[in-house]
């Protein structure tokens, strides 16, 4: 081992087995540099893992800071400017630098290329480029944090931000596009890494869950993160030059701005759970031991919500000024949208039905999963209904409904997978009580923050509120309250996951015994994944099971 | 503290009950749809956890009927529930032709309300109880949203354009008002008070205010000093349009389009004059979009209104 | 595909990495789509809102520079096939001489941009640097925004375009870039100056001749 | 080098150009919508010519097609829900 800079040799045709190669991808090289310029995806993981970790704490703590002003009416810890930039920088951070590329850039990452048997993904360059453009995507938000902040709220509307918000709209806008492009980037290389990096035998019908629905993710990431980058591009022009585009005042339309705006951010929604659904359909087969019911539905409904997602946004404008014909249409296909979600939720329960399941943590969070992803779900569907949401639109309500899905459902689903393949990722355990005991303190602190939000938003209360009505500071504490449990339940899994990467056991190739061709290759995986190109044979979760009506 | 929050929540109209009830219809479907995953989720992770001996012995693991019946069947009573709220909502769009007219003008941080009669104030709206009730809404700045949560009604502001809301207040009483959508540094201080009085409080409220002539009478004033009447007057040398009977009549425009001249239509002729050309008339009027504001705007929309002489079809 | 085409990490085969590079590209390609894609839409609803003041705005135009440009860039474009073509039989001298002559063509169609972007100055009707009180409508002001948005993101990419087709040039021509093993590379820069004459041939009518 | 090839890429050619006169030319005739539909179905063709000649999709197999097809039905459904607003609101009120 000498060099650790593996740029991918291109003369090294063959599958060679050197020594190099056996060695883990955490040994292979412990300079900076070896970390800083790696084309290996495993590694390239590890960075994300830390940047969006870093990013969710920053997020975390405007969150923190936005719970405690709230316990009082009046809000006295910050002020009405104060207030609006820590709820606006918490949005942008927490959408754009943690929950969209969360799963995907770091378990995706890791993940993908190990489990359909391929060396590394299709372009292990923009790979790490995409990281790179992240970062300082990443850099710039945090200067414009620093440097004062913006308060348009994550939406960005016009004219507010476009003529009368007095933050650094440029600057962050810039910064999102930025961030857009390492998506973007993240989303073509797996693509083509699904469609052309399979190992032989793996079929479409034995990619595991996990792979199909980021497949479906990435079309996404590629379809409609362009249209953001456009439109904060054409936000940033009518900063600085006048555009007029989204202006009324020149003849412009605030709506086109919105259509624009929610043309991606309805997609990105399903950016932000697409992969969680992935993760969960492999934590719920691993801890029953027993295939996913229903795969190909499963796998069929990723692909669905993908491309019905796109057909939804107009339900972000139900009381805009959108005509009430374009609202009706709206409305109805977001029902469509449930559908997939309904066979996916369904699936999942009936997969349990006479399994083995093993109540270690991974089936704690992906049961938090489904049970918080279900209410969100159908609050979500109650928003879609027309009538309700011109009472609940820009209330509480949709703050509860998304905290649910985003947070309930998916930063569990995060915290899930980083417990089942840790072992994998680090090649050691970590204690199964404290993994168990974290999830049970999440899951309970969660619901004491949000489900109050739900009756605060119906009885009227508006999302973004510095100061509201004296009457609902009982909801408001009992929130505030709650985010102190989550805060320290969030906290938990940072030290003993601490603690394992040095006094874990080892974990050895398949410590959960599951199937999956990522858990063949030792733990940690070697540098190129596997010595020999693996030959696909067995049909996903291939668990042995007491059947009964088989042919 | 509860007194307080009743405020909130009282339906004050026969509207928001109705939402109330589809609300509690919609909440007993998420239950019924929602209860077997946990139910079944936990019965199943005690019942077949590991070690535990149990009949594990399945068919295969599919059952096509099975999953198309557990969407389909969700997703039918979810269209009912559609029907239902869609309904609803299209009554909001469907104002009786009768309804009182007040005009609104949100700007950061407040609300104007601007009666018939003239009489105007400021982050509060009192309404007759049982009357409907027409708001017709413009936004100085950015984008706001008039919500009423007594009415369960909320419809942002835009800029650049009228929204309309329209609603039947039928519970005497002050609840609140609200600006829901983020509009910047005080978007949380932009509310007030929503009043509901008896027809006898409110036309004892209306003379109680002071007014400078009914809101057509203002109207009238700045047609006159903002020269409008120079060329629609009917002495005028101009070959303008006359304006009388304009409002809710057909008007053919130069590139061949009928448009119905709504409130909307009569602002962007105002405003954007270049926008709409009426057909046969030079491209001569003047934009007065530096020169009037919303509620000048709104003051000669409901002048122009006001002139009723039937207009002959070209 | 050619057998001695080069194989690196983390592909099986050449033909795999050829298919996966053409991929990739396709996608990027649809991209890039999405992304003028925002400002269509933005050109069809402002159209759509005032199509009286859009169609008075549009005839200020400079349609035959317009037209000409569009010629200029077409043929550029046949120059690329030919060149991509030759360049996949080994032809290096013909694919050098043909990646230069388009350059060289993009670089007239950024010249004559220059020059109607200087008409409209001294028309006034260049926003931002002139005078925008000289506009005789706000929609014509604002489509002259858009106008100049939509088309300096298009001369933004044709620049890109030109840089890579005059490396392609450069390399080959110096025998850097061997032919036709790396075809490949060819192949795709030839995929995006196509690609940036698409998003032309759309921007002309749509602004252009909307009359 | 295929003559074959080359001279099919030239007709190509001559047909954009051929378009191009075609489109020009059109719009001093038509106006209003039918000006509109005339320009960009004459650009969808264009861009359809360049797509399967000059870039190759002729040759491609079903994927890369695909994805061209794809990312014009997209642009399609951004361009087209978003009218089912623009093209309605003058309806009620
Ligand atoms: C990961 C994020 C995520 C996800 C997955 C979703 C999923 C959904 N969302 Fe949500 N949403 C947001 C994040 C998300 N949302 C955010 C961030 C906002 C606010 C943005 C802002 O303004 O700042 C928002 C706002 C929002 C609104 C606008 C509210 C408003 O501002 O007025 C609406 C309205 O329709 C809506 C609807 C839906 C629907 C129908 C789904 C569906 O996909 C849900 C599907 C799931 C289920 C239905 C549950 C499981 C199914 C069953 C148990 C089976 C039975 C059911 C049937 C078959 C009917 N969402
Ligand atoms: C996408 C992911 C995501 C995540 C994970 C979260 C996580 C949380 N969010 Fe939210 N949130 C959004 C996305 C998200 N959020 C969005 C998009 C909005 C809308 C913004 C807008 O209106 O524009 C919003 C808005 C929003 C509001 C509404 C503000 C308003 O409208 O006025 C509230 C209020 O309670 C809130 C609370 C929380 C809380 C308590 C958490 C908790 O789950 C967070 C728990 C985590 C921690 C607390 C971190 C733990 C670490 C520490 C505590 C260390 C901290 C260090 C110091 C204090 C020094 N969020
Ligand atoms: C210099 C002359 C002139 C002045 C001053 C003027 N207008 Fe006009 N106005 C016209 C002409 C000419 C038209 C017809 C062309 C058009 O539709 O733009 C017109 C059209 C209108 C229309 C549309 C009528 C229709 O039938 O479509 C309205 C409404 C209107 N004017 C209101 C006003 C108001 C209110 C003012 C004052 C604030 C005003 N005008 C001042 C000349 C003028
Ligand atoms: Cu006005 Cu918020
Ligand atoms: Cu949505």
């Amino acid at each position: 081992m000498t060099n650790a800079l593996d740029a991918p040799d291109p003369h090294n045709a063959g599958i060679s087995e050197t020594r190099a190669e056996r060695e883990s991808y955490l040994r292979a090289g412990h300079t900076l540099r070896s970390w800083l310029l790696t084309t290996d995806h495993k590694r390239i993981a590890i960075l994300y893992l830390i940047s969006v970790t870093l990013f969710f704490f920053i997020g975390g703590a405007a969150a923190a800071l936005i719970r405690a002003d709230l316990v009082t009416p009046g809000g006295d810890l910050l002020t009405n400017e104060g207030y609006n930039r820590a709820f606006t920088i918490h949005g942008v951070i927490m959408v754009w630098f943690f929950l969209i590329p969360s799963i995907p850039t770091t378990f995706g990452n890791f993940l993908l290329p190990l489990m359909i048997g391929a060396r590394d993904v299709a372009f292990p360059r923009l790979n790490l480029l995409s990281w790179y453009i992240f970062v300082i995507g990443g850099l710039i938000t945090v200067y414009a944090l620093i440097a004062g902040g913006v308060d348009t709220g994550w939406t960005f509307y016009t004219p507010l931000s476009s003529f009368f918000a007095n933050g650094h709209v440029v600057l962050v806008a810039v910064a999102v596009f930025i961030a857009g492009f390492s998506s973007i980037l993240t989303g073509l290389n797996f693509i083509v890494t699904v469609h052309k990096l399979r190992a032989p035998g793996m079929t479409w019908r034995h990619l595991p869950l996990f792979v199909w629905s980021h497949y479906a993710t990435s079309l996404i990431l590629v379809l409609a993160t362009p249209v953001l980058a456009i439109t904060l591009a054409l936000i940033a022009a009518e900063r600085l030059f006048g555009l007029g585009i989204f202006d009324p005042a020149l003849g412009g339309d605030p709506l086109l701005f919105q259509h624009l705006f929610w043309f991606y951010s309805h997609p990105a929604v399903y950016i932000m759970v697409l992969p969680a659904m992935g993760v969960v359909s492999e934590l719920v087969a691993a801890s029953a031991r027993k295939p996913v019911f229903g795969y190909a539905f499963v796998a069929g409904s990723s692909i669905a919500i993908a491309i019905i997602g796109f057909l939804v946004w107009g339900h972000h404008m139900f009381v805009a000024g959108q005509s009430m014909y374009a609202s009706t249409v709206f409305s109805f296909l977001s029902l469509v949208v449930a559908v997939p979600s309904a066979i996916k939720v369904y699936n999942w329960t009936a997969t349990l039905h006479k399994g083995r399941i093993a109540l270690d943590p991974p089936f704690f969070f992906a049961a938090s999963f489904i049970g918080l992803f279900v209410i969100g779900g159908l609050t979500g569907l109650a928003l879609a209904m027309l009538a309700i949401d011109v009472h609940v639109h820009d209330t509480y309500f949709v703050v509860a409904h998304f905290h649910y899905i985003m947070v309930g459902g998916t930063v569990s689903a995060y915290f899930g997978a980083l417990h089942y393949w840790w072992p994998k990722m680090i090649g050691r355990k970590y204690p199964l009580v404290w993994g168990r005991l974290s999830a049970a303190a999440i899951f309970f602190g969660f619901n004491l923050t949000f489900f109050p939000q739900f009756i605060l938003g119906y009885l009227g209360m508006p999302r973004r509120y510095h100061v509201y009505d004296p009457p609902f500071q009982v909801l408001h504490v009992l929130s505030s309250a709650g985010a102190s449990i989550l805060a320290v339940a969030y906290l938990m899994p940072a030290f003993y996951l601490f603690y394992s990467l040095r006094y874990g056991d080892p974990a050895g190739r398949n410590p959960w015994g599951v199937t999956g061709l990522e858990w063949t290759v030792p733990s940690p995986p070697p540098k190129h994944n596997f010595m020999e190109t693996p030959i696909v044979t067995e049909l996903p979760y291939d668990y042995h099971v007491e059947r009964e009506g088989e042919q | 503290m509860t007194q307080g929050l009743l405020t909130w929540a009282t339906e004050a109209s026969e509207h928001a009950s109705q939402v109330d009830l589809l609300l509690t219809g919609f909440s007993l479907l998420v239950f019924v749809l929602s209860a077997p995953v946990f139910v079944l989720m936990a019965l199943f992770a005690i019942k077949y956890r590991r070690g535990k001996p149990a009949d594990r012995t399945h068919p295969v693991n599919r059952n096509i009927w099975m999953e198309i019946s557990w969407s389909i069947v969700p997703f039918l009573f979810i269209v009912g529930v559609f029907v239902w709220a869609t309904v609803l909502y299209a009554d909001l769009y469907r104002p009786p032709p009768d309804a009182l007219e007040i005009s609104v003008v949100a700007k950061q941080w407040m609300w104007k309300f601007e009666h018939p009669g003239g009489q105007r104030e400021i982050d509060e709206l009192h309404v007759p109880a049982n009357e409907p009730v027409k708001l017709t809404m413009a936004s100085q700045d950015v984008i706001h949203s008039l919500f009423i949560p007594a009415l369960r009604l909320k419809q942002d502001v835009v800029p650049g354009r009228y929204t309309k809301m329209w609603f039947t207040a039928n519970r005497p009483g002050t609840y609140h008002l609200a600006c829901a959508e983020f509009c910047g540094t005080n978007h949380s201080l932009m509310g007030g008070r929503f009043v509901v009085l008896t027809r006898a409080d409110y036309t004892r409220w209306l003379e109680q205010s002071d007014v400078d002539g009914s809101l057509a009478d203002q109207g009238a004033v700045l047609f006159r000093s903002h020269g409008c009447s120079g060329c629609h007057g009917s002495s005028s040398t101009v070959h303008a349009p006359p304006l009388e009977g304009l409002y809710g009549s057909p008007v053919p425009l130069d590139d061949g389009r009928m448009v119905i001249a709504d409130e909307g239509y009569i602002r962007d002729s105002i405003l954007l004059p270049q926008q709409d050309i009426a057909a046969g008339y030079p491209h001569d009027m003047p934009t007065f979009r530096n020169v009037l504001d919303e509620g000048e705007v709104l003051k000669l929309v409901a002048y122009i209104k006001s002139l009723r002489k039937p207009r002959v079809l070209p | 595909m050619s057998e001695n085409v080069q194989r690196h990490e983390p592909y099986r085969d050449a033909r795999q990495q050829h298919e996966a590079d053409m991929m990739g590209m396709y996608v990027f390609l649809s991209t890039e789509v999405m992304l003028f894609g925002g400002i269509f839409l933005a050109i069809f609803v402002l159209r759509l809102q005032h199509p009286e003041a859009f169609v008075e705005a549009s005839k200020r135009m400079h349609v035959f520079i317009g037209a000409f440009n569009t010629a200029v860039l077409l043929t550029s474009s046949l120059a690329v096939a030919i060149a991509v073509h030759g360049a996949r039989q080994g032809a290096a001298r013909l694919s050098t001489a043909l990646f230069g002559g388009a350059a060289g063509l993009g670089v007239v169609f950024l010249g004559l941009k220059a020059l109607e972007y200087r008409k409209e100055y001294e028309d006034g009707l260049l926003p931002v640097v002139s005078d925008p009180g000289r506009f005789s409508s706000p929609i014509e002001h604002l489509f002259m925004n858009l106008y100049l948005v939509a088309t300096a993101l298009h001369a933004t990419h044709l620049a890109i375009g030109i840089l890579l087709l005059a490396g392609l040039a450069w390399r080959i021509g110096r025998g850097n870039l061997k032919l036709p093993e790396r075809a490949i590379v060819v192949v795709i820069c030839g995929l995006y100056w196509h690609f940036v004459d698409v998003v032309w041939v759309f921007l002309y009518p749509v602004l252009y001749l909307a009359r | 080098m295929n003559a074959m090839t080359v001279i099919r890429l030239v007709f190509v050619w001559f047909a954009l150009m051929g378009l191009l006169v075609t489109t020009v030319g059109a719009s001093f005739f038509l106006r209003g919508p039918a000006s509109m539909a005339a320009s960009t179905g004459i650009a969808f063709i264009k861009a359809a010519l360049i797509y399967w000649f000059f870039m190759h999709l002729s040759e491609e197999r079903g994927l890369p097609r695909l994805m061209a097809v794809g990312a014009v039905t997209w642009l399609a459904i951004l361009i087209g829900l978003s009218f089912t607003d623009y093209a309605t609101r003058g309806f009620g009120w």
